[in-house]
């Protein structure tokens, strides 16, 4: 009973409280590319939320052998990307296979969706933080969900942006990024101190 | 942006250093500078680590991407990335031994960012060799500048020191934390698009003079 | 009223006008000759009555359509109502209400020949209540026939006909053209002049005002006389009128309902939109201006289509009530007008 | 006669009241505020006030040269400059309010154009940023009933405000009537709740403040505070100690209901009042900081549009509840696969917006130039061609 409430706190701080945009800024780039696309939100995050559940449960116990070693700043993340690889090519025929009608909506951009800041970020983090089983997969699922949260909560506000006068020098990247600052300081405001990244 | 190019006559891929800052501009690597990027020795890191990927990526798409299946070849470019790391890890170790306490997981971020991806299939494919390693080099310098400035904005701003050497007392702490490096690099991408918007107009108008004379 | 529905209280500043007497201006009169001139006024039967109105060429001012025409094609059902228009729900005019108060036995000479035409279950006369600044009441009775007081908020007149059963049809006729029909009936005169209000605080006397069609407003002003140099001078209503630059060769029709000239126009204002929502209480017909201005301003044409933008009335409530004095109305206007072009050319 | 006509828009009389009244009503109703910051910590507070106000317009001075237009002096920089201090220490140094009122202006209203477009409440961001900035002098309150010096530091004894005590859940020891008259340790202005409220039933009578948006967030953080004690005492004293403490009842005042963040209709401002009431309430529960109400406030601008998106949706009912009920009655089956009010999902407006051909002369705001579109000019197919084409092209280079 234990491991379905910590699965679900963890999942719920990773979701709200600690989101992966907003307070550590990870994988903004693909959060510009999605919130112009708002009707692939929802078939992005799930194939995150799927990917990172795949490669953190692979690379657990891998994780377990390394995260001690001298150099393990450059191992984890290489040994991630490798399982990320794996899992990609494993959903992408997958995708081709089971679900062709899903497969020509994804076209290439399914390698975007698999190798992107967000999906590494979400399995580096719980392996920075030494979260044990259960933890780590609620956090990399809280972790994906929250990217699609901060997606929505971006696309409300840029579009209430097309009707503000933004001068000329701050339409388009500048404006976004600043609305992204703002909406992360609110959400500081939130955990009350820098996090470990 | 095509008529930049005639009209300033400058390589295609120069202009990612400034006109199409692959940061300010396109957007694309923002999270780990804005994170990550809290001093002026992490702004280091972070450019020397992009540089070693991107190039890398950039020529092995140019040469051997295209003969590679569509999945194979994003897989391949990710994982050549990663691999880039290794290198990148040992002369970053150098700048100082708690770098990586600091910069925490921006580096290997890097790897996976959308530029390699989205730069090489879209770009690095249809070039030569050499193109694509100039390409790859504007983009590292590109992003270098940039974070070079902001890290070294923030430290000063931040703990009042540059490099580790301390020189003033600490204006404004709060600079260090994510979402001012957001707001500056709003800013900063204003400025960016302020001055080229500037320099356009320059151009059109000896543009123009020539063309009445 | 219903919960959303709000409209605008307006001081209406009918005063000197409304109960000064209509000052007629020098015209001389054309008449019509028909084969039964002599036939006295009750016994006129009702095709007879028609072409009297037809000959006398009568417009009905409320809604500028040919009076015969309007007489022969109502068929009001066994229960139609026939309405006599003399609404004047904007500041300063009072057109219509004068012709009921100063020309009461005309008035009803008129109305009472309409009922022999249209055969009407009911007939009433709908006036504006909403008016605080006079120092008389309006009659409940003019010439035997009940005078309806509209209420409610600015602007009363298209809620009023809105209340029109929908079931039974009626008819609406401004209460001017009763007053030329009753004209036309007894000396058999044509309809040449038309009744407008000349109001607005740079005009030394201002009252109501009998006027030959086609006169240019700068000769009806001079007749008022003038206090002083006004900024602005606007012909139509009030709220809805439009203000004009030349006024020698501006002239005027049986629908004007009246000339207002005011000696300061209102500030430009500089301030921006500062989104207090008053614009969406005051709007009568529920529409959320504030981001349909927006929608205009930046040209968005089909989300406007979404905003029921084909909907706003034109009434002015908006750009009444918006603090910033923003021409909200003036904008909405203007982009349905070009949403309409743009559907016309097929490119929306 | 006709030389001096001037053209005007369609209604040519209009209200006597302008945006210049609604702001000094709102002016008026701070300065009694800043009296009761006077009573109890002397001239200094009159003075962070002054500094507030100044570097504010200063800042927006500044901002409209930068931006090239021309300097309107409407009086929102001036209220923005009057909140910011009411909300920190009375001892607080002059370079965090000036710091605060530079956010405040420079990165909320003017990269998004002035006055009337700023989509988060400025006063609130200011004293976020200045309060995550500096949380050591931000969060420690002089003890009241004192003249502080006007300038120079002030060493005196740094007290616990009853908000830091209520986040550690601990029963604050100042008795409610105290809370109330505002003689205990919190933000300059905020502290005082009496004359918040009456400054803030004032605003409501004039008319600058909907009485929705205020009355929609009061009683449902009482109710919440009510039932979900966070301090081991009766359900009404934890309902005053929340209500009482931090800046809740000045910011529903004041902050909350500013014209240009909140929701236009009223349904709108009853919505956003209750989930800002929500929102202020888990934030001050789970929230690090004591300034929950602040960046409550901030996350809930971002979901005005959202309310007003719901009460456009009801209205479009409402407009056409006529030919609804016609349908209706002529194929009741049907009907709801035919006239669908549009969806509740504000991104139909978004999808809609990609068909529009781009033409220039309606003013395009073009919104974030994606990544990887803007180097090659989007090909009709998919960014990247799929795998099936990839072979093709192989075969024509192979045939080549």
């Amino acid at each position: 009973m234990t491991y379905i409430a910590q699965f679900f706190s963890m999942m719920l701080t990773a979701l709200f409280i600690e989101n992966i945009i907003f307070t550590r800024a990870v994988g903004t780039s693909w959060l510009f590319y999605l919130v112009k696309r708002p009707k692939e939100i929802i078939r992005y995050t799930l194939v995150l939320a799927a990917v990172v559940t795949l490669s953190g449960a692979i690379g657990y116990p891998v994780r377990g052998l390394i995260h001690d070693t001298q150099y393990r700043h450059v191992l984890v993340p290489v040994m991630y990307i490798g399982i990320l690889a794996l899992v990609y090519i494993v959903v992408y025929f997958f995708v081709k296979k089971v679900l062709p009608g899903q497969f020509e909506h994804f076209g290439m951009n399914l390698g975007v969706g698999v190798f992107n800041c967000a999906a590494l970020g979400s399995l580096l983090i719980p392996a920075g933080a030494r979260l044990d089983f259960i933890s780590t997969i609620g956090y990399g699922i809280g972790m994906s969900f929250g990217f699609g949260f901060a997606v929505v909560i971006m696309g409300y506000g840029l579009t209430r942006l097309e009707y503000c006068h933004v001068p000329k020098a701050f339409r388009g990247v500048p404006i976004a990024l600043i609305y992204l600052g703002l909406l992360s300081l609110a959400f500081y405001g939130l955990v009350g101190h820098q996090l470990p990244t | 942006m095509s008529e930049i190019k005639e009209k300033m006559n400058i390589s295609e891929s120069l202009q990612y250093i400034f006109f199409k800052n692959p940061v300010l501009v396109l957007g694309l690597v923002l999270g780990q500078l804005a994170a990550g990027d809290t001093t002026l020795q992490n702004g280091a890191a972070l450019s020397v680590t992009y540089l070693l990927i991107v190039v890398p990526v950039l020529v092995f798409a140019s040469v051997i991407g295209k003969k590679l299946p569509g999945w194979l070849r994003v897989v391949s470019y990710t994982v050549l990335a990663a691999l880039m790391l290794v290198p990148a890890y040992f002369i970053c170790g150098s700048f100082s031994a708690t770098i990586f306490d600091s910069l925490g997981i921006y580096p290997a971020l890097l790897a996976v960012s959308t530029v390699p991806v989205v730069f090489a299939s879209k770009i690095a494919e249809k070039q030569s060799a050499g193109e694509a390693a100039l390409t790859g080099l504007c983009i590292g310098i590109g992003f270098a500048v940039t974070a070079l400035i902001l890290g070294g904005a923030r430290e000063f701003f931040g703990n009042g020191s540059l490099w580790g050497i301390k020189f003033a007392e600490a204006v404004y702490p709060a600079v260090k934390l994510p979402f001012w490096g957001f707001i500056l690099l709003g800013f900063m991408a204003a400025g960016v698009s302020a001055a080229s918007d500037f320099f356009r107009k320059g151009k059109e108008i000896n543009k123009n003079e020539e063309e009445n004379q | 009223m219903s919960f959303f529905v709000k409209g605008i209280l307006l001081e209406q500043k009918k005063e000197p006008m409304l109960t000064r007497s209509t000052l007629v201006m020098r015209q001389e009169f054309q008449y019509f000759d028909c084969d039964f001139m002599e036939t006295p006024i009750d016994e006129l039967s009702k095709e007879q009555i028609i072409e009297i109105a037809r000959l006398a060429e009568i417009v009905d001012e409320s809604d500028g359509k040919m009076l015969w025409e309007k007489l022969e094609k109502a068929e009001l059902g066994e229960k139609g109502t026939l309405i006599v228009d003399a609404i004047d729900d904007e500041p300063y005019i009072s057109s219509q209400m004068a012709i009921g108060i100063h020309h009461q036995e005309k008035f009803a000479l008129g109305i009472e020949l309409c009922e022999k035409v249209l055969a009407p279950a009911k007939t009433y006369i709908a006036m504006y209540k909403h008016i605080f600044d006079t120092n008389f009441s309006i009659p409940r009775k003019i010439g035997g026939y009940k005078v309806e007081k509209i209420g409610g908020r600015y602007p009363a007149e298209n809620r009023a006909y809105r209340h029109i059963p929908k079931g039974r049809n009626s008819i609406v006729i401004g209460s001017c053209a009763m007053l030329h029909l009753a004209r036309a009936a007894e000396d058999s005169r044509k309809m040449s002049s038309c009744f407008l209000t000349v109001a607005g605080d740079a005009v030394s006397n201002p009252r109501n005002v009998e006027v030959p069609v086609g006169t240019s407003v700068e000769e009806i002003l001079r007749l008022c006389g003038l206090t002083e140099e006004p900024e602005v001078i606007v012909v139509g209503g009030s709220m809805t009128g439009r203000a004009i630059f030349e006024p020698e060769n501006e002239l005027v029709g049986p629908t004007t309902r009246g000339i207002v000239a005011l000696s300061r126009s209102y500030n430009h204002s500089t301030y921006n939109c500062i989104g207090c929502g008053r614009c969406d209480h005051a709007c009568p017909k529920a529409l959320s201006v504030s981001t349909m201005r927006k929608l205009a301003e930046f040209g968005k044409f089909d989300e406007l289509r979404n905003y029921d933008a084909a909907q706003c009335i034109g009434c002015g409530a908006c750009s009444y009530v918006c603090p910033a004095r923003i021409d909200i109305a003036a904008t909405i206007i203007k982009a349905k007008k070009q949403m309409e072009l743009a559907k016309k050319e097929g490119t929306l | 006669m006709t030389e001096k006509l001037m053209f005007q828009n369609a209604p040519h009389v209009r209200q006597s009241e302008s945006v210049r009244t609604m702001m000094t009503d709102v002016v008026i109703a701070l300065l009694p505020i800043y009296l009761m910051g006077f009573f109890y910590y002397g001239a200094r507070a009159l003075m962070l006030g002054l500094c507030g106000v100044l570097s504010c317009v200063g800042f927006s001075a500044i901002g409209s040269l930068a931006l090239r237009e021309k300097f309107s002096f409407d009086l929102t920089p001036v209220i923005t400059g009057l909140i910011i201090p009411l909300l920190m220490p009375a001892d607080i140094r002059y370079f965090v309010i000036i710091a605060a009122c530079a956010v405040a202006i420079f990165v909320v209203k003017v990269p998004f154009g002035g006055t009337g477009n700023n989509l988060f409440n400025p006063a609130a961001v200011g004293f976020a940023s200045a309060a995550i900035c500096w949380p050591g002098m931000v969060f420690s309150y002089p003890a009241p009933i004192q003249s502080l010096e006007i300038f120079g530091e002030s060493a005196t004894k740094i007290a616990q405000s009853p908000a830091y005590s209520l986040a550690l859940g601990a029963v604050p020891e100042y008795e409610v009537l105290d809370m109330v008259l505002g003689n205990v340790p919190g933000p300059m202005g905020a502290t005082n709740i009496f004359v918040a409220a009456a400054c803030g039933i004032f605003l409501i009578v004039r008319k600058a403040v909907n009485w929705i948006t205020p009355a929609s967030f009061i009683i449902p953080y009482a109710l919440l505070s009510a039932f979900f004690p966070r301090i081991e005492a009766s359900s009404f004293d934890s309902l005053c100690y929340e209500l009482f403490s931090g800046t809740v009842i000045f910011g529903a005042f004041f902050m909350l209901s500013e014209p240009v963040t909140s929701p236009k209709r009223d349904f709108g401002k009853f919505l956003a009042g209750i989930t800002s009431a929500a929102a202020v309430f888990l934030f001050r529960y789970f929230g690090g900081f004591e300034m929950g109400f602040a960046s409550a406030l901030i996350v809930m601008n971002v979901f005005s549009p959202v309310f007003d998106r719901i009460c456009e949706d009801i209205l479009h009912v409402y407009r056409h509840k006529d030919s609804l009920l016609r349908k209706k009655e002529q194929n009741p089956e049907k009907e709801e696969k035919k006239e669908k009010a549009p969806a509740l999902k504000i991104f139909k407006k978004a999808e809609k917006k990609a068909e529009i051909p781009e033409d220039e002369e309606i003013i395009n705001v073009s919104l974030i130039n994606t990544p990887g579109e803007e180097l090659v000019p989007e090909e009709k197919e998919e960014p990247f061609e799929p795998e099936e084409k990839a072979e093709e092209s192989e075969k024509e280079e192979a045939v080549q």
